[in-house]
């Protein structure tokens, strides 16, 4: 099992901060964005942007990462702190 | 890490405080800090903003960025403080303070960690106006901040 | 000048009051402040120095180069304090502090201010030690990072 | 009159902080430089230094300057300030 996070305008667009998705491991960020997408249309227009961001058990990644199971995965837009 | 001090939280802090901490080690004469505070939008319309962040991962992320500060400057103390939370207009968001020998390695230490921490640390802002809620959008002038330090390293390393 | 505090004394000042005076103006969100202090050489003689100044041109050369700063970037308050005198080991001796609205500015800026007070402003150290009392010479370094200003200059005025 | 003023180990070297110089306007600051070295050997060495800077009425100047009647002449080593 894989727990999937969401943050900012992204958690707020898809109406929830987090869920688990099974049988995900050995395949890559972009296949979860993928598998996602196919939620619903909405799914599907939110993570297609170019500019979500993902994090691997807390560590910035790029969307090729190959996730592990029990990896915590998290989405984000571009952050803006500081 | 030693000498290094990360705090996430919605408290405020002292920059007087923060920074006697880090000018009290007597190897070190050379103090800088970075303040940031929430100021109001051009449109005048700005009343307050709410910082998100990913509290599993904000101090781990500070935390890399400040070692990787360390890897190329001699630093003394470091402090990172980010608030989270409502911050109303001209409260304190952001401390960066940094030690060193050198003036030049606290400068560009100091704005290296807020550089990095603009554009790797996951915070997020929403800012509420009168006209209503928005969420801030990344910079691509914060972007191009943290990749000039890449082409920096970049220079050196040929240099090596 | 307008929002320029300069001042050459010999009284201690308060990091944290300077910082909030140059917070305290609502337009400008980022303060960056520079610190320098007295420290031991390295061969841990040393036991205070003696800052010695040209009084009648000491405000004006630090006003002609904060004034040179506002030229190249948009700031807020600066604040300038240089210590003179008799100080000992550990205390402050001098104080850079600039608000801006944005960070890179107010960090260049103070640099900017920092370089050039140590390479053009009439201030001498003498350094009292165990061993005796010894003029500092001036740096290579210093001089230097004062003037890799100029060639920042030249190059953004052959892009203009 | 041209009022000349020096500081740091120059002021302590030389033993004076101030000299007073007749009749030197229209000179250049290199100029007034060669007349007071020939005050002594000491002086000679001291001032014949490359280092030595110059303000005129609390300006940096070159040492090209041309210095005017009345002026406040300053000669000092290179500043160890900050």
């Amino acid at each position: 099992m894989i727990k999937v996070l969401f943050f900012a305008v992204l958690r707020e667009r898809l109406g929830t901060s987090e869920v688990a998705v099974e049988d995900f491991h050995g395949s890559t960020v972009a296949d979860l964005i993928q598998h996602l997408e196919q939620r619903s249309l909405k799914w599907h227009q939110e993570l297609a942007s170019q500019d979500v961001l993902a994090a691997v058990n807390q560590q910035l990644v790029s969307h090729t990462y190959v996730i592990e199971a029990g990896d915590e995965v998290a989405f984000f837009p571009p952050v803006t702190g500081g | 890490m030693q000498n290094v001090k990360i705090h996430v939280y919605e408290a405020n802090f002292d920059v007087g405080e923060e920074y006697r901490y880090l000018a009290d080690d007597a190897k070190f004469g050379a103090v800088v800090t970075f303040t940031g505070l929430v100021r109001e939008l051009q449109s005048g319309k700005l009343t307050a903003m709410t910082l998100e962040h990913y509290p599993a991962m904000t101090e781990k992320a500070l935390a890399a960025i400040v070692s990787e500060a360390q890897e190329r400057w001699p630093l003394g103390r470091v402090t990172v403080i980010h608030r989270v939370g409502r911050l109303t207009l001209n409260e304190q968001i952001v401390f960066v303070g940094v030690a060193s020998a050198h003036r030049n390695a606290a400068f560009a230490a100091a704005e290296f960690i807020m550089d990095f921490l603009k554009t790797r640390a996951p915070f997020w802002k929403k800012e509420h106006t009168n006209d209503g809620d928005y969420w801030v959008t990344a910079k691509t002038s914060d972007e191009q901040a943290a990749q000039r330090w890449q082409a920096n390293k970049d220079a050196l390393d040929n240099e090596g």
